[in-house]
């Protein structure tokens, strides 16, 4: 408070007055909306992919996972199949490898909250020069730069991602699922462990003569880059590919 | 009977209007005829010896049309002041940058249920809100908003001004009580307690004012502060002129001395349970009487019709239509389209895209702006009562601007902090100004 | 954890301890008979070397055997928090002494822990309901609540809420507000 | 207990049979008395009513509760003799659904408690559970859980500033101190996804790194934050009708501040330099440098410069945050089931309002077997029954808004 009787007064009117003259910050909302932020939670959704069918596998995980209760569901799966995964919230993460390895082969390691390990990015972005950045020769990418790096670090999906305006979960997707792509060094000795495990018996030997009969052992090996038998011998040291060539 | 109003109930909206008004109109129509047919000559007569009558009939009527729209200015002033205090937007949905919205909020209080509580004293309740609204009409009827243009010259005009911007407390007492609610109760006789405290620092600080216009007139007042503008006497009362802003900013219930509606406090005040157009009408009188509290200032101390400095060239025009003749006939039918079209055309032929009639309505509203800035600047010219009402609507509204500024910044006094203020500070200061006032006159005119 | 206050402490209230002191990261843990409460309360609060002033938590707990009224306490003398619990309250009928003589601060907490647990604390002198209706019969954390049965066993019906009169004289409009809702 | 009061005054006559009159009647002639015979001494006192006083309810639904507060004051004129806050309208009872959540599942439910400062409610609730699990949270967590809610203490006490005005009748400071805050919430919306209920902090860590969206808003803010709030701030601080009323109302000297229990912002502008970031230190809190601002007043306008001071530390705060900032990972190895052994634990932070605390005990199941919470709100609230009586109305109200409570809060 100032001595002077009514300066503080004064000021106050002088501050709003210059105010009054200043840019607004109203945004007015139907017609001008703000960007939702990357990270940002909003209403929950069903996708549907280009076909027109849900995209949803009916895996319950975010029923279970949701903790005030919101997401419930019940009935039967996109496929017609009444299929119900209930069972404790904290078998998510189980049932989640699980998933994975039903589908690949493998277990998926979950880089989501981990730090990963920078690359040097010059060769991925002469690969990506070369395919054009373009996200329809994914695969293509991918398979050169397991060539080059000896696997796919996740430092490496990210440029991709980045690069070709792909997303980041699409071209995860892409190399969770092709079992001659590798998101970690081959040499890791659990993981092996866990793939043999996993690639039990029979499934193993009709892989085997699956893809001897389909690829005829080398023709495929030579034009995709890494050979399969990296996937079918995973002990076996990086870089030993034949797709430097 | 019974037949009848079922059959009334049957009817359409429309119908029903047309039922009820028709035959009234239809019969008033024939007692006019008549009234006129045989009483004519004796009433018009009458009338013609005692103007003074239809003078103030007309004065009535045209404040009271007068004050509604004043109202939905100050009201939207409010809003889109404040709003742009706040860096806000305020009402922008409306009418060219949310000008109709306070329209649009007269219309809804219209529309809203007209509710009365549960124990309240309905006839009290009721006729609170149209006391509160009669006397702030009234004042606004003394007010000499231009040369000649005032409801009634009143040579005690200021007494009576006073004395009747006095009685809204009644009605504001008359809410509070007949609400039934204790929030209603405290705002009522907050706004008695305050309104009756600053009536005294109010008139006080007028006094000093009076002792050297010599006169209660306010039409008197004004016209003794012609010319240049150290006339006004603002320059000779200051600490008056201030005591009075003060005391009429607290008259008015205007922040910082909002506490008979303080919401944070006691709600809404007596206003709590009112609600549609008995609201409505607090609301508007609140408003209207901001305007009269600016319009007085003017009035008093700020020069009231009078520009800042008397026009040093004056223009006399010398139109004589009649001179023309027929041309006069010509000119009419044939210089407004010629204008039109050529106003139109550089639209039209600047821009491909614009098809011939939005040209033309581009240049017909053109027309239209230039006719009225001509007849507006014609009359300006031509009769002072235009200048004079100009000049007083803009200081008046600066006013407006002024006490909605500082609704906007300030926040509000305590009960105590305000009547403490009233009787240890402005009672005081206002006795001072006028014992200097009293004593410079004495040395003066000796 | 601040062995020298686990000295202390044992000097001063050795015999009145029900269990052995117990220390874990920065929280250091006596039990006490819930009559002592006022006595240790108070010491802990007055003595030089303790001084605990800040009441930081007041909690009641089932276990499902027994109520426990658990005190978090804060000290300048001390890097622990102090957690006093006032251990074997019967479940049947659980009271404690009141530390509002101590800590006025303490009566709505007190108030929470009769709400949810039903804890009488003798001393308190304004232990009524704070969160649940007036008429609400059961105690909500109590272990054994069982949400349909118990909750309807306090019949919202009951309770005349605010928009309702309560004078004898509009019982008769109050049973028709009742009904009408119903 | 005490025999019901008569209420003599209260009673009106009906005159009619017709239910609908008495409907009516009932409708109009509420006195906010209990209708059930008073259950304490206190509250036979209270409810019962001297000469020439009255009762007057305040809320749930009024202008200035600051929520679903319902306060009964006993009026001497427009003096308050006596009041009788009545809570329970926002009562959720989130302490019985974290016991049947799993320890995960129990973050969701502490946030909502305080709509303003939910990382603060958070965190005690994750401290805890940390102790309880022995976890070791990396550093660069620490450093990002410390910037999230050092901002979120700005956010929280830049809302005070425009609520306290907003409580004195001054309209603008609540909208311009929304503009910061909206600038706040949006940079918290790009670090954890949520404007308002954040959710982002984890057993062993937070849910997401720092990113580039977040760390270019809060640069930008940064480089202006002090000019413009000391700016707005300049809109009050100075006026002479704001110093005036705030000045010596609600006056609590340091021995009742100890008696009720507070803390916080609260218990600092009585004088006590008491803030569990320095007395009893959590996360990196020790490496930060920055000072507890006092006031030895105890008055509202202590509360209110005391608050004005701690953004500036908050400010500090943060800067030294972006500094030291190390690299590392933000999560603890920790398994996906959480099962800790039986014990119990005891976490406090020191939030915007005080001490935000959590008390767990667990019985070795993936659910807490009891989950304490302790709201500064909470405890705060009843010292208006020591402040208030004596004060005006309007003076309550802004004691009230001094002491700073949410009544989600208070009502958990």
């Amino acid at each position: 408070m100032s001595l002077v009787p009514g300066l503080g007064i004064a000021k106050g009117m002088a501050l709003t007055l210059k105010k009054f003259f200043e840019p607004k910050a109203t945004i007015k909302y139907p017609e001008v909306r703000l960007d939702v932020p990357p990270k940002f939670r909003g209403r929950l959704q069903l996708l549907y992919d280009e076909y027109g069918t849900l995209k949803c596998e009916t895996c319950f995980q975010c029923a279970q996972a949701c903790p005030i209760e919101c997401i419930d569901m019940g009935g039967v799966d996109t496929k017609g199949r009444y299929h119900i995964h209930w069972g404790a919230p904290e078998t998510y993460g189980e049932r989640r490898d699980e998933s994975a390895l039903r589908r690949s082969g493998r277990p998926v390691p979950n880089q989501a909250y981990e730090h990963f390990d920078p690359i040097h990015p010059d060769a991925l972005m002469a690969i990506l020069e070369r395919f054009d950045f373009d996200p329809k020769n994914m695969l293509h990418i991918l398979e050169s730069t397991q060539a080059e790096y000896g696997h796919l670090p996740v430092a490496a999906l990210k440029l991709i991602s980045q690069k070709t305006g792909a997303w980041y979960a699409m071209i995860y997707g892409a190399a969770s699922y092709y079992r001659h792509l590798r998101l970690e060094p081959p040499s890791a000795e659990p993981l092996a462990a866990a793939t043999a495990d996993a690639r039990a018996g029979r499934e193993t030997t009709f892989l085997a003569s699956f893809d001897a009969a389909l690829f005829g052992g080398t023709a495929p090996g030579a034009s995709h880059g890494t050979a399969i038998a990296g996937a079918e011998s995973p002990g076996t040291a990086p870089g030993a590919g034949p797709a430097r060539a | 009977m019974t037949a009848m109003a079922r059959s009334f109930s049957r009817l359409t909206l429309g119908g029903k209007i047309l039922f009820t008004l028709g035959p009234i109109l239809f019969l008033l129509t024939i007692g006019l005829v008549l009234l006129i047919a045989i009483a004519g000559k004796p009433i018009v007569d009458f009338l013609a010896t005692n103007i003074w009558l239809v003078r103030f009939v007309v004065a009535a009527t045209a404040v009271l049309l007068m004050s509604v729209p004043t109202a939905f200015l100050i009201i939207y002033m409010e809003m889109k002041i404040i709003a742009l205090m706040n860096l806000r937007i305020g009402p922008d949905r409306v009418g060219p940058f949310g000008s109709l919205m306070s329209v649009i909020h007269g219309l809804k209080v219209l529309a809203k249920e007209d509710f009365s509580p549960t124990g309240a004293d309905r006839l009290v309740f009721t006729l609170a809100p149209v006391a509160v609204f009669m006397s702030t009409i009234m004042a606004l009827l003394v007010l000499p908003f231009a040369p000649g243009l005032f409801g009634a010259d009143m040579n005690i005009g200021l007494l009576y001004l006073f004395a009747v911007s006095g009685l809204s407390v009644v009605g504001l007492l008359m809410a509070g009580w007949s609400s039934f609610n204790k929030y209603s109760l405290l705002g009522g006789l907050r706004s008695a307690a305050q309104v009756i405290s600053y009536e005294i620092p109010l008139i006080l600080s007028v006094v000093g004012l009076l002792l050297l216009a010599g006169t209660m007139s306010l039409n008197q007042i004004v016209v003794k502060q012609g010319g240049w503008f150290w006339n006004w006497y603002v320059f000779q009362q200051p600490l008056g002129a201030l005591i009075f802003f003060i005391a009429a900013t607290a008259e008015a219930n205007r922040t910082p001395f909002d506490l008979t509606e303080a919401d944070s406090e006691i709600v809404a005040g007596f206003a709590t349970e009112y609600s549609g157009m008995r609201f409505g009408f607090f609301f508007f009188a609140e408003y209207v009487n901001v305007f009269v509290v600016s319009g007085l200032i003017v009035t008093l101390f700020f020069g009231g019709w009078n520009a800042p400095f008397p026009w040093p060239w004056p223009i006399t025009l010398n139109i004589d239509p009649g001179s023309l003749g027929l041309g006069l006939l010509f000119a009419i039918l044939i210089v407004p389209p010629l204008l039109i079209l050529a106003l139109a055309a550089p639209f039209y032929l600047g821009r491909s895209s614009m098809p011939w009639w939005q040209a033309l309505i581009i240049g017909f509203v053109l027309f239209n702006l230039l006719v009225i800035v001509a007849i507006t600047g014609w009359a300006f010219v031509s009769w002072n009562w235009v200048a004079g009402l100009m000049v007083f609507l803009g200081k008046s509204y600066l006013f407006v601007f002024t006490f909605v500024w500082m609704r906007g910044t300030l926040p509000r006094v305590r009960i105590d902090q305000l009547m403490g203020f009233a009787w240890k500070w402005l009672l005081p200061a206002s006795l001072l100004n006028l014992f200097v006032t009293a004593l410079a006159l004495v040395v003066v005119n000796k | 954890m601040d062995a020298a206050l686990k000295r202390r402490l044992q000097a001063r209230f050795g015999e009145r301890l029900t269990a052995p002191i117990h220390q874990r990261h920065d929280q250091t843990e006596i039990r006490i008979g819930p009559g002592d409460v006022p006595d240790v309360v108070r010491t802990l609060h007055d003595e030089a070397d303790f001084r605990f002033i800040v009441l930081a938590d007041l909690a009641g707990v089932d276990t499902g055997s027994v109520m426990q009224v658990v005190y978090h306490l804060w000290s300048e003398t001390s890097s622990d928090w102090l957690r006093v619990i006032a251990d074997g309250l019967s479940r049947e009928d659980p009271r404690v002494p009141s530390v509002t003589f101590l800590w006025k601060g303490a009566e709505w907490m007190e108030r929470e822990a009769y709400d949810m647990f039903g804890i009488t604390f003798e001393g308190n002198r304004d232990l009524r309901r704070i969160y649940m209706p007036p008429d609400y019969q059961s105690f909500p954390l109590r272990k054994d609540f069982f949400l349909p049965d118990d909750a309807a066993r306090s019949p919202g019906a009951g309770v005349r809420h605010m928009e309702q009169s309560h004078t004898p004289t509009n019982a008769k409009a109050a049973t028709l507000i009742r009904k009408t809702r119903a | 207990m005490t025999a019901a009061p008569p209420h003599d005054h209260l009673h009106r006559e009906v005159p009619s049979d017709d239910p609908r009159v008495q409907l009516d009647e009932a409708a109009g002639t509420f006195e906010p008395v209990p209708p059930y015979p008073p259950r304490t001494e206190r509250e036979a006192e209270f409810y019962t009513l001297g000469d020439g006083e009255m009762f007057i309810n305040m809320g749930p639904q009024h202008p200035s509760t600051h929520g679903v507060l319902r306060v009964v004051l006993k009026l001497d004129g427009e003096n308050v003799v006596d009041l009788d806050p009545v809570l329970g309208y926002l009562h959720r009872g989130v302490e019985k659904l974290c016991e049947n959540a799993d320890y995960h599942h129990t973050i969701a439910y502490l946030d909502p408690l305080e709509y303003i400062s939910s990382l603060f409610c958070e965190w005690p609730g994750v401290l805890a559970f940390e102790k309880l699990l022995d976890v070791e949270v990396p550093r660069r967590a620490e450093y990002i859980r410390v910037l999230a809610t050092e901002l979120n203490r700005i956010l929280s006490h830049s809302l005070f500033m425009g609520w306290m005005a907003l409580d004195l009748g001054g309209l603008t400071p609540i909208l311009w101190s929304f503009i910061e805050r909206d600038e706040i919430a949006e940079m918290l919306a790009s670090l954890t996804g949520q404007r308002l209920l954040f959710n982002y902090l984890r057993i062993g860590g937070v849910n997401g790194d720092l990113n580039h969206d977040f760390m270019s808003r809060l640069g930008d803010w940064m480089t202006r934050a002090t000019t413009q709030i000391d700016n707005n701030l300049g809109l009050l601080n100075q006026n002479e009708i704001f110093v005036r009323r705030m000045r010596g109302l609600g006056t609590m000297d340091k021995e009742t501040a100890f008696r009720m229990a507070m803390t916080g912002p609260n218990l600092r502008a009585s004088g006590v330099p008491l803030d569990f970031r320095r007395a009893h230190p959590y996360s990196v809190f020790p490496e930060l440098e920055f000072d507890i601002p006092t006031r030895d007043e105890g008055d509202c306008l202590a509360r209110y410069l005391v608050r004005i001071d701690e953004i500036k530390q908050s400010l500090r705060i943060i800067d030294q945050c972006l500094h030291n900032m190390p690299d590392g990972p933000i999560m603890a190895k920790l398994p996906r089931l959480l099962r800790p052994r039986p014990g119990r634990a005891y976490a406090a932070v020191e939030g915007p309002r005080g001490q935000y605390a959590a008390y767990v005990i667990s019985d070795g199941t993936d659910q807490p077997f009891r989950m304490r919470i302790h709201d500064p709100s909470f405890v705060h609230l009843q010292a208006v029954g020591t402040l208030m009586p004596g004060h005006l109305i309007a003076d309550a109200m802004a004691v009230m808004a001094s002491l700073d409570p949410i009544m989600g809060g208070v009502d958990k």
